[in-house]
């Protein structure tokens, strides 16, 4: 079996580096995931650099250049399953705050000869422009739930992954509800479980770091927000950030921008 | 004829004394993160004395109160089916062996639990989930081995909760059975004690070690007038005539796109709910693959995975899941179990996000028909 | 085959039940016994369309010449069934080949001279176009189905 | 079951055989390890747990004839990550089953009856063991016919013993697929069509029915057509389930627990239901 090892390659595009650290991060299991496979390539961690096709893609980040769109598709094509994580790669991450914007106007400011800057008007989610086979969502992801995919996808078996909200996350934990008991304003009944319900446990309201559930009602949650006394301004900065991009949240921003 | 003791409230820790004694793990109310929470407990004093809680839909504060009373506050955010219906549990562990493997069950030590200031409503949920886990044909093993060595201090509830209706499902705020003692705390000018009723060869044995005297029929009915009151100020009502044939009748209502656009879906209320007993189960391996185990964990069916099979899924919309769980709730438990699932305890009503009311809801639906 | 004989079989065929005595008779003025053996085609695609068929025995297919994926039978018709409606819908075309998988033996009617008895007597017409309505609903219903491709998953 | 043993806990099941019937759907047949010499008992109908080692579990209807005592056999269509993985075990592999669980098909009651079984696709599997139970009381049970319809000939499971149980006097099977080649000689067209061919005495008749919803409903209406009393006919419904005993709640049809009170189910108690949506 030594020498069939599954080839396991991980990708970056524009991100902070944030979530292939918390596969680093994992020690103990890192050292289990290693051997069971083949790091094919992985530049964070290792200078080695095996050529494709892998077993495994792992990619973070968004697309936010040209480049960006051909080396995806590149990476596809050598990756017989593709695994995205991240909110960048799922959804556009932080830096698709931009995507509101003129990309000219930035450039101009930012870069002294922006005529060199070849970029996308917009960052956009890997499955933007290529089939993904697993999404892992998360600013940043959590490492168990990653070694989860990983180790789910080495067994052909189903990642125990669910997309239901953070509150049966907090329910299954024991936290009590910070917002009915504490009148902290929460996004979890409207976010993607998966981090543990981190926040809330610390009794900070939930910032949909894991981007939309699997059946989202925004809008109902932000009429809630304002009658709690939030402000249509704070309704909409709180859907727009590291998921601001995601189909239900930039919706939902879109529409208590004023 | 009259069994009531009078159990004077500064012996009350003789009675979690006794319990400890007789090797049970005591559960009990206390104030953990800003709410009343169920936990281990080692002695009354615990308690959370003189705090009361206020509950309205989707809003839950505590409230200091100069009545140094032990029980004046209403049901926990938590209900007991987190002890007899764990959130997470293994239910078995498997090793490879060659082309076979090895299933081992789990044979981990059951704590025998002694479970203190059980309200009325509640004492009804788990009798309505004794009946969900022996269905007739099977038992569910986790909640049985639980749930026989269980004993029960049930608590009369002298005050109302906002979001309580006990009343209308006939679930309280009395015990009427069910438990191994049952205690109704009185403070008054005569001082402050409990009527204990034993309700139960255990209870009665157990109350043989604890100082208290034969209950005064004024007493008795000073703590009848308790409860009483406590009918009479329910927090909210759910009127259950032809409830059945309501929500039966209003598959196709226009309501459920109403409730649609409010409810999150975040299951929440079957979470909270002490009656709800939907699970899932999780196969998980190790990274070699040679050692696998299932999990069991609470499930909802709020969630898009729950009636999802290959190819489909019976109930997609956020309609079909809030009706299938109302429907099931109120009627079709009914036909189940010879029991509404709803014992009034307003907790999906507390702890609802977005302050979904079932009562208003009924009422809604009434409307449409 | 003398008319008598041929009214008696015509009306075992359930296309007939409850027809009136009158409606019966212009039918069979119309009618021709037939029978196909095994292979034999009775229709083929883009022709006229100018007779239809009671089926009594035996077994139709239609088939679609489908290119390279070769000839694909999308439905069958036997006994007791009707086999073809173009006759009276403008064109007046077959869609399909009609292929003979199993011997059969039928009533044909002459489309045409149908056709000149439905437009003067409108009651036997309105009568015609009920019973080929249905044949054309159990068409669609049958082809709806299989569109869902119900046996798949 | 094999009893006073955790229904949640799987029993070792060997596999003896796999054979495949299609291009897409395979039989295992399987010995449970029942331990202490006890047999592995089943109704017509019921189904098994099966668990796939660390990948999870798959209700499956039994398809064996329910006199064989020592083996089991279970036709499974390859869907799925736990039945693709059940298709990739040998012969000596182990998997892990729990079971026979809910109800099964009138088999008792239908004697002296005609009786009309009505298959779609992988829906013939779980009244395999009916018909294998009417055959053995032959005399017991009036007409049978047996209308079965699959996507297309390739499709059709069991096909040499369709043509064994059609040379039976007195057992009508009809085969349909949805669409053919030139070298099918059979029907073309829904398995519904096939009522056109038979006569059915309705008030005599049970009938049972298992394929997907839809043609089941279709299903219905022919019967209906035929004068089958509702309280003759009966359906097997499908549902996501977990435990496969009533306690998890999961495959909930109504008031119904499809896995404990079902699969199988008098039409009366369904029928207010199949019209409905996210029932």
């Amino acid at each position: 079996m030594a020498n069939k090892k599954p080839k396991v390659a991980v990708f970056k595009f524009a991100s902070c580096d944030g979530c292939q650290l918390s596969l680093l991060d994992a020690e103990d299991e890192l050292l289990a995931v290693a051997d069971a496979v083949d790091i094919a390539y992985f530049p964070e961690a290792s200078r080695k650099m095996l050529k494709g096709p892998y077993d495994i893609g792992v990619v973070e980040g968004s697309i936010t250049t040209p480049h960006d769109v051909g080396l995806i598709r590149e990476i596809r094509r050598m990756s017989r399953t593709l695994i995205i994580i991240g909110a960048c790669a799922t959804a556009g991450g932080i830096q698709a705050l931009r995507n509101w914007k003129d990309i000219k106007e930035f450039t101009n400011i930012v870069y002294a000869t922006p005529e060199y800057i070849s970029t996308l008007d917009r960052s956009m989610p890997i499955a933007s422009f290529v089939h993904v086979d697993f999404e892992l969502r998360g600013c940043p992801i959590n490492k168990y739930q990653l070694l989860e995919v990983i180790n789910a996808f080495l067994n052909q078996r189903k990642p125990n992954i669910s997309a239901y909200s953070v509150c049966v996350e907090c329910k299954l934990k024991g936290n009590i509800c910070i917002a009915v008991a504490n009148g902290i304003p929460c996004l979890g009944p409207v976010t993607h479980a998966g981090c543990g319900a981190i926040c809330p446990s610390y009794k900070r309201g939930c910032y949909g770091c894991f981007g939309p559930m699997e059946s989202p009602n925004t809008s109902a949650l932000s009429k809630h927000l304002f009658e709690m006394g939030q402000t249509g301004y704070d309704i909409m900065l709180a859907f727009r950030s590291f998921n601001a991009y995601a189909l239900e949240f930039r919706k939902e921003s879109d529409a208590y921008e004023k | 004829m009259n069994n009531s003791l009078k159990l004077e409230s500064h012996h009350l820790n003789t009675l979690f004394n006794s319990l400890k004694r007789d090797n049970y793990t005591l559960i009990a109310p206390i104030i953990s993160n800003g709410s009343i929470i169920y936990e281990q407990v080692n002695s009354a004093e615990e308690l959370p004395r003189g705090w009361t809680d206020e509950q309205e839909a989707a809003t839950y504060r505590l409230k200091k109160q100069n009545d140094n009373a032990y029980f004046s506050y209403n049901v926990s955010p938590y209900s007991w089916k987190k002890f007899l219906f764990p959130p997470h549990i293994r239910l078995f562990t498997v090793e490879s062996k060659g082309k076979s493997f090895k299933i081992n069950s789990s044979d981990a030590p059951i704590p025998a639990y002694a479970f203190i200031g059980v309200r009325p409503c509640e004492l009804n949920a788990i009798k309505i989930q004794d009946k969900v886990f022996n269905n007739g044909q099977y038992t569910d093993t986790v909640y049985k081995t639980r749930r026989e060595k269980v004993f029960i201090v049930a608590v009369n509830c002298t005050q109302a909760g906002g979001t309580c209706f006990c009343v209308s499902m006939n679930t309280g705020p009395k015990a009427k059975g069910g438990f191994d003692i049952a205690l109704t705390e009185v403070i008054n000018e005569d001082g402050h004690f409990f009527i204990a009723d034993p309700g139960s060869e255990k209870g009665t044995k157990l109350m043989e070690d604890i100082p208290c005297s034969t209950a005064r029929q004024s007493e008795i009915e000073t703590a009848e007038r308790l409860v009483q009151t406590t009918a009479q100020n329910m927090g909210r009502s759910l009127d259950t005539n032809d409830i059945k044939k309501l929500l039966f009748a209003s598959l196709d209502s226009p309501y459920w796109n109403d409730v649609a656009s409010r409810c999150l879906t975040c299951a929440n209320c079957t979470l909270v709910c002490p009656t709800c007993f939907c699970s899932t189960v999780e196969d998980i391996t190790d990274i070699s693959g040679e050692h696998a185990e299932r999990w069991r964990r609470w499930d909802s069916c709020f969630t898009m995975d729950f009636a999802r099979v290959f190819g489909g899924n019976f109930r997609p919309s956020s309609k079909g899941r809030y009706r299938q769980w109302l429907t099931h709730k109120l009627a079709s438990w009914i036909d189940q179990f010879g029991t509404s699932g709803c014992v009034g305890c307003g907790r999906c009503i507390t702890w609802c996000p977005v302050g979904i009311d079932i009562t208003e809801e009924v009422k809604r639906l009434k409307n449409e028909y | 085959m003398a008319i008598k004989d041929l009214s008696e079989i015509l009306q075992t065929h359930p296309f007939v039940n409850d027809l009136t005595e009158q409606h019966l008779q212009t039918l069979i003025s119309c009618v021709t016994n037939v029978r196909f053996s095994e292979g034999t085609y009775i229709f083929h695609e883009g022709e006229e369309a100018d007779k239809f068929y009671l089926i009594r025995a035996g077994r139709v297919a239609l088939e679609i010449h489908a290119g390279k994926k070769g000839i694909i039978r999308v439905q069958t018709i036997g006994p007791g069934e009707v086999l073809g409606w173009s006759w009276l819908i403008s064109p007046y075309r077959w869609h399909y080949d009609a292929c003979v998988v199993e011997d059969v033996r039928a009533l044909t009617f002459d489309g045409k001279c149908l056709r000149t008895k439905c437009e003067t007597d409108h009651n036997f017409g309105y009568e015609m176009l009920k019973r080929f309505s249905q044949v054309l609903e159990q068409n669609l219903k049958a082809t709806r189905m299989q569109l869902l491709d119900i046996y798949g998953s | 079951m094999v009893h006073n043993i955790d229904p949640m806990i799987p029993i070792p099941a060997h596999i003896r055989r796999v054979n495949w019937e299609t291009e897409d759907t395979f039989t295992l047949l399987l010995e449970p390890e029942c331990g202490n010499n006890n047999k592995f008992q089943f109704l017509p109908g019921q189904f098994n747990m099966l668990y796939a080692f660390g990948i999870g579990e798959s209700a499956i209807s039994i398809s064996s004839d329910p006199f064989k005592k020592n083996t089991i056999s279970h036709t499974i269509h390859r869907l799925g990550i736990v039945t693709n993985s059940l298709s990739q075990l040998k012969h000596g592999d182990t998997i892990g089953l729990r079971g026979p669980f809910g109800s099964g098909w009138p088999v008792e009651n239908a004697k002296g009856m005609d009786v009309c079984i009505v298959a779609g696709g992988i829906g013939l599997a779980p009244l395999r063991p009916v018909i294998y139970s009417i055959l053995r009381s032959r005399k017991k049970y009036r007409k049978i016919f047996l209308l079965y319809g699959a996507r297309s000939p390739l499709d059709l499971l069991y096909r040499a013993e369709l043509e064994q149980w059609g040379k039976f006097p007195d057992i009508h099977v009809l085969i349909t697929a949805d669409h053919g080649d030139s070298s099918w000689k059979g029907n073309v067209g829904v398995v519904t069509k096939l009522f056109s061919y038979i006569k059915l005495d309705g008030f005599r008749t049970t009938a049972m029915i298992c394929g997907p919803e839809i043609m089941m409903k279709f299903t219905l209406q022919e019967l209906q057509q035929y004068g089958v009393p509702p309280n003759q006919i009966f359906i097997s419904m499908e549902r996501n389930m977990k435990c496969g005993i009533g306690l998890c709640g999961h495959c909930q049809c109504g008031p119904k627990f499809v896995c404990k009170d079902g699969p199988v189910f008098p039409l009366p108690q369904v029928s207010h239901l199949l019209d409905k949506k996210e029932i």
